[in-house]
């Protein structure tokens, strides 16, 4: 396949320029420039130091159980079930990439697809481990496998998460087959290639099960039949959420695989993805939010008019008499985290304006990210019994310490990604070695 | 063989290949998480054999019968117990966590002995004989050098068995010094023996009432029996009885009432005088009983020829309801809506005591209530109130007298009083700081907590320092205990045989036996058998009081033919007892009712509070069925019932009408300094709707020092910040608040 | 999730739920199962055919 | 009437709780603490992490002194049937650690299948359901008490209210033992049922009409929680007060309080 063909193509070109020689050079990938090895393993330590942080904080969690987060029985769900919600709509990304190169065979789409997936395992990855802080009796985790409830939403959660997660196993694999040294087993060498052969497969396969989870994590809030302000009728057992969900993982998705992209390139300070590849991903995910953003002013519309009256709330009700929860964040969700951004992504002009561009991706980002905390906490938040009052909670240190745990995990993962594997076919060529 | 990287690596993946094809890891992780199902320190309950037994709950005086489940000799359960005649199968928040005291951490396992300096708790452990030669030599030498009478006993009750026996202790040591916690039901006492002549506590026949005229009386906050007077209510509610409530505060008793009518603190005595104003102006009291059965209503002229006001002249002068309202804060038209109502219902009563009645609060008070009851004729009738005589105990012989006995009998009580008063524990502080009369030189205290339950706990402390020697017969480690020098610890209630006398306002005679449920789990002894022992240790006449074997023959000689029902049924009721007519129980001089006692007349002498006017606001306790406010603390189960409005962490909380909340500049949760003239305390603000503006309201039952973690160290003891009133007519503590003022923080 | 454990019924729900879950893990294991077998073929090919 | 589900009796159980005998003493807590081995810390001031699967809660009617007014309402789980055992918790289980039995209608839980993601806290409106935050720790010696029916429950899984179920099944061996078809009223009621000092619980099987229950829930004055939601609970609340019935459910602005139609 061409991830592998580029890869190829430029592994003639010496990575050892004049004067930069680098030791670790022979893991390096042919034809790139990379920083000192000193100067990386320091940056590692940096990270790595915020990551013991969370390494602690989940250990802690651990053996003294769950009394060490703010949670409390009102908000049996909180920051991490956000942050779970938060990193599987932003790692949607890959399944969307890979389901638009691969099915319907955007071939551009080849250039990001190494990065989408490398962020959608982190992403996933950091789901899993998050769900298994997160849950009481963790070394019971696995009933939810064995005693599987299948009328359950978090049991279709759960399912489709560790299946699609074995899925960007399967695709982040071949990458790391692609190091240099690795290549050189001829074992490895051939079970990259035949793994890129049998991708498509693979990637529908994923497809398939992204659309379920995601669905379903969307689900997980609008069963809730007990909590009006998560509640949404829906299409036989799925509730409108569970569309929208998906939807807007596909939408918002490449805009967060952008985001990223756009960081690593301000970070290693080189071009690493080529505009087109950037722009058209944009545009197909500005489409997306736009039909998302309509879809989802429709459902808000009709549950504020008939869903939440006949459960004897106003909508007004969910956004008042309480310190946090006013109706800003509804507008901060629909208007400023998607209006806005699908607005400037579906416009050429607004798509090649780097910074309009840009700006896009991290209102996006903000946008689905508010809808997932909105329909997490604020689930929890509204009172239902009438004597009930607004729960506000705030995060323990432990929570925000195994929260940033992820994103140290994953910014390690993408450096040492980045310095070993060819993530980027196009790096070389965008920056050529004199 | 050479290993070169790529066997290695080979080598890896086969093991790890290996590994997860073996069963090795799928039983690792069924064994964990079976593992997390048993975690070991987990506790789990033994099985076994379950049965019941049945005996009293004597946690409070409401005399309610338990019936205690067991598994093998564990007790797993305390539930009510069904047929018995006081709670009906009914059973209060305490008394189910009753075994969390029976095994709870705040028992006391062995005597002690003090080492440290007092209240340090640095205990020594000592056998029994070791406190109880200790005690005797003690004693044994105030005895012979003539200072008997400085010693001195406080017992948690006055009644029962056990009781009993601690006052025949301290009589026939020569002592006239025995004091016990006064409650309302002293006051209804005096008003009895003043009115109706006799010396009884009174019973209420509340089941038969329709009309309830309840001047601040906690009616489901604890008074009377607890139980009993829920099953009351919800009879009442059945049969559409109305409840009015008098109180400045919005209770649970208010809350539930048909009505709640506010009042100024301290002025029910006008109230009730206001509405026996309308009675006998409008001409609705009943004729009969005060014509032919009552004395004193109209105006008469005494012995030594002296014309007394009759209450009739007294009250239509005095109490119409215009003045009333004045004093009262309530409108005119309400008392005389009250008035007619209460007058127009088939049985109505009248009742006092605020709160639990924990106070004994005003005799004026207790005898302007009773008054009205007389007016409407509910005295001595069904549906009324009536006399119950004080169970005496019948089987004892006359303690001995010897010249030691009768010459420390012949002491003045230490608090003034005369030798068989009730005493006045509320002047006990004060007698023994103000050092006129004689020091005290041995306090025993049973079944009681005064340091705790005291108001103005600070003074009853100095006064503590001045008792050199303090013996604490507590079954927990309570202030009092704590203050101790040396401490026997009792058995607790589900481990030891007495009685439950008569509950305060039941309306029948009736004894319960507690029997022990349980085999004594630590080094204690029946504080019945501890008293025999130091009596037999003192030797004598001593010795001579207390013949018995130990307190269980004691017990049986006591209880005489009543044990037999006793040890059958768990309870003896006095069924034989009639009602009482008007002909023929009034034993007065007269032989009839007195509406105006030759010694004085029911009237309205407010109760002065303390403090002056820079103190604006004013204070008073209150009382919850999750609190416990008496010698029994709050088990952990009680203290978890307790609302987040009323404790939070370590904080408690005042209530504060929002109002008076605004104009001190005050919100929800703020932290203020609560002042009053006997001290001040750190609390937090509660808004609440239904307390009347201008004042603050403070829970007992909180602020412990002592006992467990589970109770110690949370939000404020009331009777820090609140002192004794003697109310002029008794003597007896009234204080109902004190003026109070707050500060922020 | 296997007939075998107790809260299994043979209803449409767990047909459809667990047809899909065990039809997704028979693609991903197959297509592994594939994978890995030609690549080993290939390789010893590889060995073969001096590299 | 009584259902007949493949010849099997089948019981609905539920409670009807008089909110005008209620007095907020907290007897039905204790009873039910007391029975369940409930476990309780030295604070138990934060109610947002206080295991108590009875909590009575305070309702006032926002009215100004001195017209306001304050009703205690106790509230167990609610065993919500929802339509056909559809109740908001069981339904999301992931685990299957909690069910709805068909034949008593009561919502049981599972403690050592709960692998502890409080997914079933956050369907149920009531929070009849809670967590245990911190192991359960009795202080030396006060493990002697706990009832060896009830076993105690782990750190880190979901408990709530069972209606006693413990004393379901063991009214049911002995109504076996006797021969007898039926559980009597008398033989199967919950602590909080039996300890409640004002009576104001009445428990037994909804669907009997020998049963008190039967008829009380029949009452003009009675009201279910959130009845708006669908939870379709098994607990019903009678109150002669019409602001405690209003209490009961969300009201739009424009809307009057629903007539009990039953």
């Amino acid at each position: 396949m061409n991830g592998y063909g580029l890869a190829e193509q430029y592994s003639g070109i010496s990575n050892q320029r004049r004067g930069t020689k680098v030791m670790d050079s022979a893991l390096i990938p042919n034809g790139v420039r990379r920083c000192s090895l000193d100067k990386f393993l320091v940056a590692l330590a940096v990270v790595g130091a915020v990551l013991l942080w969370g390494v602690y904080a989940m250990l802690l969690c651990w053996f003294k159980g769950l009394n060490q987060t703010n949670m409390n029985d009102n908000y049996g769900f909180a920051l991490w079930i956000w942050a779970d919600l938060a990193v599987i709509a932003l790692g949607g990304g890959a399944f969307f990439t890979g389901f638009l190169k691969y099915i319907i065979a955007k071939d551009e789409l080849k250039n990001i697809i190494n990065y989408a997936v490398l962020i959608g395992f982190i992403c996933y990855s950091s789901a899993l481990l998050i769900l298994a802080i997160d849950i009481g009796q963790p070394l019971r985790g696995w009933f939810i496998f064995w005693h599987a409830n299948v009328h359950s939403m978090l049991t279709e959660v759960a399912f489709c998460l560790s299946c699609y997660f074995m899925v960007l196993t399967i695709e982040y694999i071949p990458l790391i087959l692609e190091n240099r040294q690795i290549d050189r087993v001829p074992f490895f060498h051939h079970l990259s290639h035949n793994m890129h052969s049998t991708m498509a497969v693979f990637a529908a396969t994923g497809a398939f099960l992204s659309f379920f989870h995601q669905g379903s994590l969307g689900g997980v809030a609008g069963v809730l039949f007990g909590r009006p302000f998560a509640y949404r009728e829906g299409l036989f057992i799925w509730p409108w959420t569970f569309f929208l969900f998906t939807w807007s993982a596909a939408a918002y998705g490449p805009c967060f695989t952008l985001m990223v992209t756009r960081i690593t390139e301000a970070i290693s300070g080189k071009k690493l993805v080529k505009d087109n590849v950037v722009e058209l991903l944009a545009k197909i995910s500005g489409w997306m939010m736009t039909t998302y953003i309509i879809a989802k002013i429709i459902d808000t519309f009709y549950w504020a008019n008939v869903t939440a009256p006949s459960k004897g709330f106003n909508l007004i009700d969910f956004y008042s008499n309480n310190g946090f929860y006013g109706i800003w964040i509804l507008v901060l969700e629909i208007v400023l985290g998607g209006i806005v951004p699908a607005a400037i992504l579906i416009t050429d002009k607004g798509r090649k304006s780097p910074i309009a561009r840009n700006t896009a991706f991290v209102l996006a980002v903000i946008g689905v990210s508010v809808n997932r905390w909105v329909m997490v906490l604020q689930v929890m938040a509204v009172p239902i019994m009438t004597f009930d009052t607004w729960a506000l909670y705030f995060p323990s240190w432990q929570e925000v310490a195994t929260t940033i745990l992820p994103v140290a995990y994953g910014i390690m993962l993408i450096m040492i990604s980045y310095r070993y594997l060819p993530i980027f076919p196009q790096e070389a060529e965008l920056n050529p070695a004199d | 063989m050479k290993i070169d990287r790529r066997s290695f690596l080979s080598l890896g993946v086969g093991v790890a290949a290996g590994t997860a094809l073996s069963p090795l890891p799928w039983k690792l992780t069924d064994d964990l998480s079976i593992w997390t199902q048993n975690w070991p320190w987990t506790p789990v309950p033994e099985i076994g054999e379950s049965s019941f037994v049945n005996s009293v709950c004597t946690l409070c005086p409401g005399g309610c019968g338990i019936s205690v489940r067991k598994v093998e000799d564990r007790g797993v359960k305390i539930e009510g117990m069904k047929g018995h005649p006081v709670n009906q199968g009914g059973i209060c928040a305490l008394g189910l966590s009753g075994l969390q005291l029976l095994y709870g951490p705040t028992r006391i396992k062995t005597p002690l002995k003090r080492v440290g300096k007092r209240g340090d708790g640095q205990w020594a452990k000592i056998s029994w004989d070791e406190a109880i030669s200790e005690i005797t030599e003690k004693l044994d030498g105030l005895r012979t050098s003539g200072n008997s009478h400085t010693v001195a006993g406080i017992a948690g009750s006055r009644h029962g068995t056990v009781s009993q026996l601690f006052s025949r202790f301290l009589t026939a040591f020569g002592s006239p010094n025995f004091f016990h916690t006064p409650s309302i039901a002293d006051t209804y006492q005096l008003a009895l023996q003043h009115m109706n002549g006799v010396s009884a506590a009174p019973g209420f026949d509340l089941e038969n009432a329709d009309f309830i005229l309840s001047f601040g009386c906690g009616l489901l906050e604890g008074w009377g029996s607890p139980v009993r007077m829920f099953k009351a209510n919800t009879g009442w509610k059945k049969a559409k009885a109305r409840v009015i409530q008098i109180e400045s505060r919005l209770s649970r008793t208010a809350a539930k009432s048909d009505r709640w009518i506010a009042i100024i603190p301290g002025s029910e005595a006008a109230l009730a005088l206001g509405v026996a104003h309308v009675l006998i102006k409008e001409m609705l009291y009943n004729k009969d009983f005060v014509d032919n059965y009552a004395n004193g209503f109209e105006s008469f002229v005494t012995d030594n020829g002296e014309i007394k006001k009759g209450f009739k002249q007294t009250v239509l002068e005095e109490y119409s309801p215009e003045t009333v309202s004045r004093v009262t804060g309530i409108d005119p038209s309400a008392i005389i809506l009250l008035a007619r109502e209460f007058a127009n219902a088939k049985a109505p009563l009248a009742l006092c005591g605020k709160g639990q009645g924990k106070v004994p609060g005003s005799l004026n008070e207790a005898m302007s209530v009773h008054a009205l009851n007389a007016l409407v004729g509910s005295i001595n009738r069904k549906g009324g109130v009536f006399p119950i005589p004080a169970m005496e105990v019948q089987g004892w012989a006359e303690v001995g007298m010897d010249t030691i006995t009768s010459a420390g009998m012949n002491q003045p009580r230490i608090d003034g009083t005369p030798p068989n008063s009730l005493g006045y524990i509320n002047q006990l502080p004060s007698a023994i700081l103000s050092g006129k009369g004689y020091p005290l030189n041995v306090l025993f205290v049973l079944e009681s907590n005064p340091l705790y339950t005291m108001a103005d706990s600070k003074t009853v402390k100095d006064a503590f320092d001045k008792i050199p020697f303090v013996v604490s017969l507590s079954s927990f480690m309570d202030e009092t205990a704590q203050y101790a020098d040396i401490v026997m610890p009792n058995h607790i209630y589900l481990e030891r045989l007495e009685d439950a006398p008569t509950p305060m306002g039941y309306n029948k005679s009736i004894i319960s036996l507690s029997k022990p449920v349980f085999k004594p789990r630590l080094n204690t002894k029946h504080a019945g058998d501890t008293l025999i022992l130091l009596a037999k240790g003192l030797g004598g006449g001593v010795a001579e009081a207390f013949p018995w074997k130990n307190f269980e023959a004691c017990f049986e000689q006591a209880m005489g033919d009543k044990m037999k029902t006793l040890k059958k049924n768990g309870f003896w009721v006095d069924s034989d007892a009639v009602l009482p007519d008007w002909e023929s129980t009034f034993n007065t001089p007269s032989g009839k009712f007195q509406f105006a006692p030759v010694e004085f007349s029911p009237g309205f002498a407010p109760i002065k509070i303390e403090g002056d006017s820079t103190f604006q606001l004013l204070l008073i306790p209150y009382e919850t069925m999750r609190l416990s406010c008496g010698y029994i603390a709050n088990p952990p189960f009680l203290t978890k019932t307790v609302e987040d409005t009323i404790l939070k962490q370590n904080d408690c909380f005042i209530e504060i009408n929002p109002k008076t909340a605004q104009s001190n500049q005050l919100s929800e949760g703020d932290v203020v300094v609560l002042q009053t003239p006997r001290g001040q305390a750190r609390v937090r603000v509660h808004l609440e709707e239904g307390i009347m503006p201008d004042m603050v309201a403070l829970p007992r039952g909180l602020g412990h020092t002592a006992h467990d973690g589970y109770i110690a160290n949370k939000g404020i003891n009331v009777n820090h910040l609140i002192g004794p009133v003697q109310d002029p007519v008794s003597g007896m503590d009234a204080a109902w608040g004190i003026r109070a003022k707050l500060s922020k923080a | 999730m296997f007939p075998f454990n107790f809260e299994w019924i043979w209803d449409m729900s767990h047909v459809v739920f667990m047809g899909g879950l065990w039809y997704a893990l028979t693609i991903l294991g197959i297509g592994m199962t594939y994978c890995v077998v030609k690549s080993t073929i290939d390789a010893a090919k590889d060995d073969g055919g001096h590299h | 009437m009584k259902q007949e589900h493949g010849g099997v009796v089948t019981q609905k159980y539920g409670m009807v709780v008089d909110l005008d005998l209620c007095t907020g003493c907290g007897s039905c807590m204790v009873a039910c603490m007391a029975e369940n081995n409930v476990p309780f810390r030295e604070d138990e001031t934060d109610k947002l992490k206080s295991i108590t699967w009875m909590r009575v809660y305070k309702l006032t009617n926002g009215k100004h002194y001195p017209e306001t007014d304050i009703c205690y309402l106790p509230r167990p789980c609610q065993h919500c049937e929802g339509s056909h055992g559809h109740s908001p918790c069981v339904s999301v289980c992931p685990a299957t650690a909690t069910d709805y039995d068909n034949q008593t209608g009561i919502v049981s839980q599972i403690y050592t299948r709960c692998f502890g993601c409080r997914y079933c806290m956050g369907a149920c409106p009531y929070h009849a359901r809670y967590f245990n935050w911190y192991d359960p720790i009795w202080p030396e010696g006060m493990e002697r008490y706990l009832n060896p029916n009830v076993s105690p429950r782990m750190r880190g899984v979901v408990e709530k209210c069972s209606f006693c179920f413990h004393r379901y099944q063991a009214a049911k061996d002995k109504a076996h033992l006797d021969g007898q078809k039926e559980i009597d009223e008398d033989a199967y009621q919950t602590a909080c049922t039996q300890a409640c000092p004002a009576g104001a619980i009445t428990f037994g099987d909804l669907d009997n009409p020998n049963h008190a229950v039967h008829e009380l829930k029949k009452q003009p004055d009675t009201f279910r929680l959130l009845e708006k939601l669908g939870t379709n609970t098994k607990v019903y609340y009678v109150s002669s007060r019409e602001w405690v019935r209003r209490a009961g459910d969300n009201y739009l602005k424009t809307e009057g309080l629903k007539k009990a139609v039953l």
